[in-house]
């Protein structure tokens, strides 16, 4: 296949422009001086990436990915980025002076995964991606074949919620508890 | 030498045909010998400290009941001859090797019962006199029985896993013991030490266990025996090496060069622990071991041998120099059995299984009369050293008359027990063309004998250089050591070439004969020599530490030699004519057989003397001390230097433990695509 | 269209489920002074839970299969199953006084616990990607929250934020290499990866997709240079917690490498095999240097059980250089090696915690002399500790048996000198270990130590049942090595062996 | 559409987000970047089933998974920023060293 024909896709076009901004924002992402921008950042290239399953007509977890990051989890992380005060502003030492050593690291593993995936696939082709997935079959799929790891992560989800509440809630004085234990009695 | 061949013969020949066998009630609960020891352990830590004795009559007890037992064997294989594999209980399973519980009774093993059964029965008697008031009296008989439990589970194996359980059950117990006066520091470490040391040589007996059973496809040892006899292919590649690897277990345990080291710091440990370590259990377990599997190094593994009485013949010499300069009275005894263990493993490298065993059989007579002996002189004098010792011939006569008969007996002096041994050994050597070995082991019996006189002359000549008042030992203590002593007397008058070789039978009955030669009579000429050094030995002793009294005041400082045989020596000779032996004779004669002697005859003797105390300094003070342990310690501070490395890798930052992880998965990835 | 559940099978996590449920209950409504019955319930749900698995053991259905093949109770996840309803049940028992003693949240932290164990119990049966990735986080989550359940101690703090961040690493690059596997074979399920990678083993894609697995499981089991994170969390969470991390959690990851490189990969063993010879040498050795220098007891544990893991992972590398039967010998052996020393490390967990609250330090010089004033805890920390370094006859001198016996079987020259390895890690191993006991016995009790009525305080009774099975396996299970063998032996079919 | 354009994305966003894991000192900047990788995860298992076409739809199953994963590991991430947070006044990672060698 040779450039020409690629080009000639058009959806390699729309591709492409996702391409772009998920890869540049994702840059942004661990370079960004100011911890909001870059969790905007992050918001990109997510949203990038839901586009991204549109193209690969993965519709459902195309908005699975926007409602529950774009919708829930970066708002976590932005009341996480208020409570502990994170740096905000620009000049600010956000990162370690050792940066070349995990370029490399990062260099390193890019190479081997990128070069897995071209000795592996070629120039094997995504095609006859039909209508998309429908919502019926992924339901359906998880509710019978993947029924254990559904009901399994469910509790992933409790464990998470109850522990991280515990863990993060600011305890009560031992007076304090006290007189809480009093008006329960 | 012997040849494969030989072995269908040998079956028939050497063992009588065993009487006693299945079916017979005292062979089947023969594994009571092995049980009752444990039993008594966890009596012992259970009910122990409620008992008047603190535990010690349950030890002792189960030793007697352990006796008892081994002697009715030990009858039935003297008048019939027993040989008998309990049913193995298998108790799990590794892969396909079975994992078995099981016991052995025939001629090498009832003879090791016996000797641990009655070793451990008077030495733990003595130890209840010896222990009295000890501030640990409970925990240390209760580790005492599980020494004992532990070797004779390990003579009772009929499988090697059995064998290395009994084995390391031994290594462990003993480090409790070496340890047992834990407040001294240095005691603590010498039980580490002796730990360590048999530890690192405990892996060669483990994979060469491995080494043999996978060919064989069991652990059984008359599996592995009769593999080696039917000479399979499969095992025949793999037996140099797996006997190699059995026999640094073995060096380990009977403490060969160069794992000789823990031995005599092994000596911080209560003496009664000291005298069955050397006596009976512990460090006979190496030769055990190679008896037992003694048609491996006898066929397949015949080149294996030559490291064997290669390193029996280097121990022999080297622990026996070093004997000749310790002041630690215990010391001279430990080097003196490391000594002797040479004597044993050489012998066994030689051939010579029975002079191999029968050696063994002595030397736990004597060498644990001469521990109970040096005991009871510390027990008395509260010191181990002999310089502050002396002239203890007259308060404690008891000691001091089974001391001389176990240092007779030792150096080999006709009749009593050694003479009997080492000789056979000797003649071993001659036999199968080992001149060279021949030649260590004669000058081996001079040092010996010179070592032992030197001791039996500085702790119970002279004047008493200690503080208060030595006394007499009590009964407790001085019954076993009459016993042992008038073991050590007739214990060789089982095996005398031409009159009566039941020895050689005893240890026969097998599953797996030994074919061997067996000498008709004495070997006159090795007799002759190796008296003859023995009595030299004796004699040199004599001259250097009781004759010359100023060696006697300054012990162990060295002297110019060339000056004093001139000085000392026309003393000593007036001393002899005065004693009437030469009086009659005076004249030219008289001066020409006085001229010799203190010229020729002395001065060989002497000079001998000195040569090997010199000789054993040097070896002493730069090998042993200097270039063995700085090897253990520089090993253990490599190791742990590096450990001081590696630690470092641990910085504490979490994106550093990152790093090396992807870095880790990278690094892996890409050597596997490249290097496949 | 419902899919076919057989209940049966998924009994017992459905019982440790409820139990947690109910545990979470309880303490909504529990009163501060009654929260003891959190922990109470939670006990016995995680004994009750060992009753299906009894029943399933004993029923004539061999094999369960259900959700096409994806989850599976046949008898390894049956044995493993035990072994996680057991030592789940002995770190609670441990974590009783533990956490009671001061603020820390129970009901909570019971919870937590229940839910890991169950993830536990869910991998033993996982046969594929999902189901096994799921589980493999339910295990973990928890624990990252319970390393930092002294949330007022800085170092508690550091020990859970470690272990998360390394965690979710170790989880993304084991997710990459799933998802590599899924692209490559096209299958999620174990059994059709086999089928549809046979003769992959060569496609660097594939390699890569297997290593960046084992590197995710790795760090599970906490082998070099995935371990990073073990000495400092072990040394910073609370002391159940870590005994969990270094059994539980553990083998929970030992579970994943064997059901994942034998049932999903056996042809690629000419990979994995090698890549665990690394990873086993480097473990073993670095582990045991370094904790010879530690001065920490929890710590020293730490890089005790990063070098036992070592050990464990041998018999994988043997597997690589072996036949048929060999593979399966392999398998039982490091089962073998885990259920024993789930037992003889909970076992000296359980050690630390009774002598760490008598000596009031974690620091070894401080446990001089622990054997006079508590003889008891002495022996047991003797028992516990020689076990570990395999001296017989107790249990973990079996699992190193077992373990050389898998290495010198293969019969390949690399494996004798990884047996080799090994053998000089064992002696090694040694001297820490038994630095430990002879402090206990030896040492003079120092200045340091807390008074008479703190030394000679009774060990509590939940902590001492902990104790006192432990150390009935340890030494059954060394005279009597079928107590163990007989279950790992049931589990080799899984290798095909 | 070649498979291989969107597993090199997938690559590098996973490689970026190694690089943030490594490089950034505030932890919340750390969990911006764990998103990353786990996002190349789901990129890698989309493009993996649009190219297999499976009848079970099983990668699209697994993104869904690791989403949901994803979601409860920043739930507890964040808790235990918020923990040390609360101790030290600080989220920098750096600063944690107090257990070492």
């Amino acid at each position: 296949m040779t450039v020409a024909d690629w080009i000639a896709e058009p959806t390699n076009w729309v591709y492409l422009v996702l391409a772009l901004v998920i890869a540049v924002s994702a840059l942004r992402v661990v370079t960004s001086t100011n911890v909001v921008h870059a969790a905007l950042f992050l918001v990109l290239a997510l949203a990038g990436t839901a586009g991204l399953f549109l193209l690969l007509s993965a519709e459902f977890v195309a908005w699975v990915l926007v409602l529950v990051y774009i919708g829930a989890v970066i708002v976590l992380f932005l009341f996480g980025i208020m409570i502990t005060r994170a740096p905000t502003g620009p000049n600010v030492e956000v990162d370690h002076q050792r940066r070349a050593p995990a370029a490399m690291a990062a260099f390193l593993i890019f190479i081997v995964t990128a070069g897995s995936a071209l000795t592996a696939f070629g120039d094997k082709q995504i095609s006859n991606l039909g209508r998309g997935t429908s919502t019926e079959v992924i339901g359906e799929q998880l509710l019978q074949r993947f029924v254990i790891p559904f009901e399994v992560v469910s509790f992933v989800l409790l464990a998470a919620l109850i522990g991280g509440i515990t863990l993060a809630r600011k305890d009560a004085t031992p007076a304090e508890e006290m007189a809480r234990e009093g008006s329960d009695a | 030498m012997i040849k494969l061949t030989n072995f269908a013969i040998a079956a028939t020949e050497t063992g009588r045909a065993a009487q006693y066998g299945e079916g017979n009630p005292f062979l089947e609960w023969a594994w009571l010998i092995v049980i009752v020891p444990f039993l008594a352990f966890l009596a012992i830590v259970f009910f122990g400290k409620r008992l008047p004795r603190r535990g010690g009559e349950i030890a002792v007890g189960a030793m007697a009941f352990v006796a008892v037992y081994a002697a009715v064997l030990f009858i039935m294989n003297v008048t019939g001859g027993v040989e008998f594999v309990g049913d193995p209980v298998e108790v799990g399973k590794i892969g396909t090797f079975a994992i078995e519980w099981g016991w052995v009774v025939d001629g090498l093993s009832s003879m090791m019962y016996l000797v641990v059964g009655l070793l451990a029965f008077l030495i733990f008697t003595y130890a209840l006199g010896y222990m009295e008031g000890d501030v640990r009296v409970t925990w240390f008989f209760a580790a005492f029985t599980l020494f004992a439990g532990s070797m004779l589970l390990l003579v009772s194996a009929p499988n090697l896993i059995q064998l290395i359980v009994g084995w390391e059950g031994v290594g462990l117990s003993s480090y409790l013991l070496i340890g047992h006066y834990w407040e001294d520091k240095e005691n603590s470490s010498a039980g580490m030490k002796a730990f360590y040391v048999n530890k690192v040589a405990d892996i060669g007996l483990i994979i060469g266990a491995f080494v043999l059973a996978i060919p064989v496809g069991s652990f059984r040892i008359s599996d592995i025996l009769t593999a080696v006899v039917d000479n399979p292919e499969a095992i025949e590649t793999v037996a140099m090496v797996g006997a190699v690897l059995l026999f640094i277990g073995a060096m380990g345990k009977s403490a060969q060069f160069p794992f000789h080291v823990w031995l005599p710091d092994a000596m911080a440990g209560p003496t009664p622990v000291s005298a069955l370590m050397h006596a009976a259990t512990m460090v006979t377990a190496g030769v055990y071991l190679v008896a037992r599997m003694f048609p491996l190094y006898a066929e397949m593994a015949a080149d294996a041998r030559g490291l064997v009485i290669t390193i029996g013949a280097i121990t022999l010499i080297i622990a026996g120099l070093l004997a000749v300069v310790q002041d630690d009275i215990k010391k001279v005894l430990a080097y003196s059995t490391v000594s002797q263990l040479g004597y044993m493993v050489a012998a066994l490298g030689a051939g010579a299984y029975t002079a191999g065993l029968f050696h063994l059989w002595t030397h736990a007579f004597f060498k644990g009369l001469l521990f109970l002996g040096a005991g009871s002189v510390i027990h008395s004098v509260h010191s181990n050293n002999m310089s502050d010792m002396g002239g203890l011939r007259k308060p404690m006569p008891v000691t001091f008359s089974t001391f001389v008969a176990g240092t007779l007996a030792l150096a080999g002096i006709f009749p009593l027990a050694g003479f009997f041994s080492k000789d056979e050994v000797l003649a071993a050597f001659n036999h199968e063309g080992y001149t060279a070995v021949l030649v260590i082991g004669i000058i081996g019996a001079f040092i010996t004998a010179f070592y032992m006189a030197r001791t039996v002359f500085l702790t119970f000549y002279g004047t008493y250089k200690g503080h208060g008042h030595p006394h007499e030992s009590p009964k407790v203590m001085t019954v076993p050591m009459m016993i042992l002593a008038g073991l050590a007397v007739v214990g060789g008058w089982v095996n005398i070439p031409g009159l009566y070789t039941g020895f050689t039978e005893w240890v026969g009955t097998r599953a797996h004969p030994i074919a061997e030669h067996h000498a008709e009579s004495f070997d006159w000429p090795v007799l002759a020599i190796g008296l003859t050094a023995a009595l030299l030995g004796i004699v040199a002793g004599y001259l250097l530490y009781f004759k010359d009294k100023q060696t006697q005041l300054e012990r162990d400082t060295f002297r110019i030699p060339l000056l004093w045989p001139l000085l000392e020596h026309k003393y000593y000779l007036d001393d002899l004519y005065l004693g009437g032996i030469v009086n009659p004779i005076k004249g030219p004669i008289a001066r020409f057989v006085n001229w010799t002697n203190s010229y020729i005859f002395d001065g060989i003797v002497n000079g001998a003397g000195f040569l090997a105390r010199a000789v054993a300094g040097v070896v002493y003070g730069v090998f042993d001390q200097r270039g063995i342990d700085l090897a253990l310690n520089g090993l253990a501070f490599t190791t742990d230097g590096a450990g001081g490395k590696t630690r470092l890798l641990q910085t504490g930052k979490v994106q550093q433990y990152a790093g090396a992880t992807v870095i880790g998965a990278a690094l892996l990835v890409i050597g596997f695509v490249i290097f496949r | 269209m419902t899919p076919d559940i057989d209940y049966l099978a998924l009994a017992p996590e459905i019982t440790l489920a409820v139990t947690a449920v109910v545990v979470l209950m309880l303490d909504l409504f529990l009163p501060r002074s009654q929260k003891y019955w959190t922990a109470v319930v939670a006990v016995l749900g995680v004994s009750f839970a060992a009753l299906p698995l009894i029943a399933l053991a004993v029923s004539d259905v061999g094999e369960r299969s259900m959700l096409g093949g994806s989850f599976v109770v046949d008898d390894f996840a049956l044995v493993l199953k035990g072994l996680f309803v057991v030592s789940g049940y002995l770190v609670l028992l441990m974590s009783v006084s533990y956490i009671e003693s001061d603020r820390y949240y129970q009901g909570e932290y019971y919870f937590l616990m229940l839910m890991s164990i169950l993830g536990s119990v869910v991998l033993a049966s996982s046969r594929d990607l999902i189901t096994l990735f799921i589980a493999i986080e339910l295990v973990s989550q928890p624990m990252y929250l319970l390393a930092g359940w002294r949330k007022g101690d800085l170092r508690s703090n550091e020990a859970s934020l470690k272990y998360y961040l390394l965690g979710v690493l170790a989880s993304a690059l084991m997710l990459y290499g799933m998802s590599f596997v899924y692209g490559l074979t096209g299958e999620l399920t174990l059994a059709g990866i086999a089928e549809a990678g046979a003769g992959m083993a060569d496609d660097p894609a594939f390699i890569m997709a297997l290593l960046f697995m084992i590197a995710g499981f790795g760090f599970k089991v906490s082998a070099v240079p995935f371990h990073f994170w073990a000495p400092d969390t072990y040394e910073g969470a609370p002391t159940p917690v870590t005994a969990y991390l270094s059994v539980s959690s553990k083998a929970a990851g030992f579970v994943a490498l064997l059901v994942v490189l034998y049932s999903a990969f056996p042809d690629a063993a000419g990979v994995w095999g090698p890549a665990v010879w690394i990873l086993a040498a480097l473990s073993m050795t670095l582990a045991n240097l370094t904790a010879l220098r530690q001065t920490n007891i929890v710590r020293l544990l730490a890089y005790s059980s990063v070098a036992q893991a070592g050990f464990m992972l041998v018999p994988f590398a043997a597997a690589a250089t072996t036949d048929q039967i060999g593979l399966g010998e392999a398998f039982a052996a490091t089962v073998t090696y885990i259920v024993i020393y789930a037992f003889m490390n909970l076992g000296a967990f359980a050690v630390v915690i009774a002598g760490a609250r008598k000596t009031g330090t974690g620091d070894i010089e401080g446990w001089g002399g622990l054997g006079s004033y508590a003889p008891g805890i002495g022996l047991l920390a003797g028992a516990f500790f020689f076990s570990l370094a395999g001296i017989p006859p107790l249990a973990g001198w079996i699992a190193k048996l077992v373990m050389f016996s898998a290495a010198m079987g293969a019969g390949s020259g690399w494996m004798v000198a990884l047996a080799a390895i090994a053998a000089v890690n064992a002696v090694i191993a040694l001297f820490y270990y038994a630095r430990v006991v002879k402090t206990i016995w030896m040492d003079p009790v120092p200045a340091t130590a807390p008074d008479e009525q703190v030394r000679t305080s009774p060990v509590a009774g939940s902590l001492g049942l902990a104790l006192g099975l432990s150390v009935v396996v340890v030494v059954a299970a060394g005279f009597f090595p079928s107590l163990v063998t007989f279950f790992s032996e049931a589990t080799r079919a899984l290798a095909g062996g | 559409m070649l498979l291989n354009q969107f597993l090199i994305l997938g690559a590098l966003l996973f490689s970026l987000g190694i690089y943030g894991l490594l490089v950034r000192r505030n932890a919340v900047m750390v969990l911006l970047s764990i998103e990353l990788m786990l996002n190349a995860v789901n990129v890698n298992l989309v493009a993996f089933e649009a190219f297999l076409q499976n009848a079970n739809v099983g990668g699209q199953i697994f993104a869904i998974f690791v989403i949901t994963v994803a979601a409860a590991e920043v739930g507890v991430g964040l808790a235990i920023i918020l923990m040390i947070f609360r101790n030290r006044t600080s989220a920098n990672i750096d600063e944690l060293d107090l257990m070492k060698w």
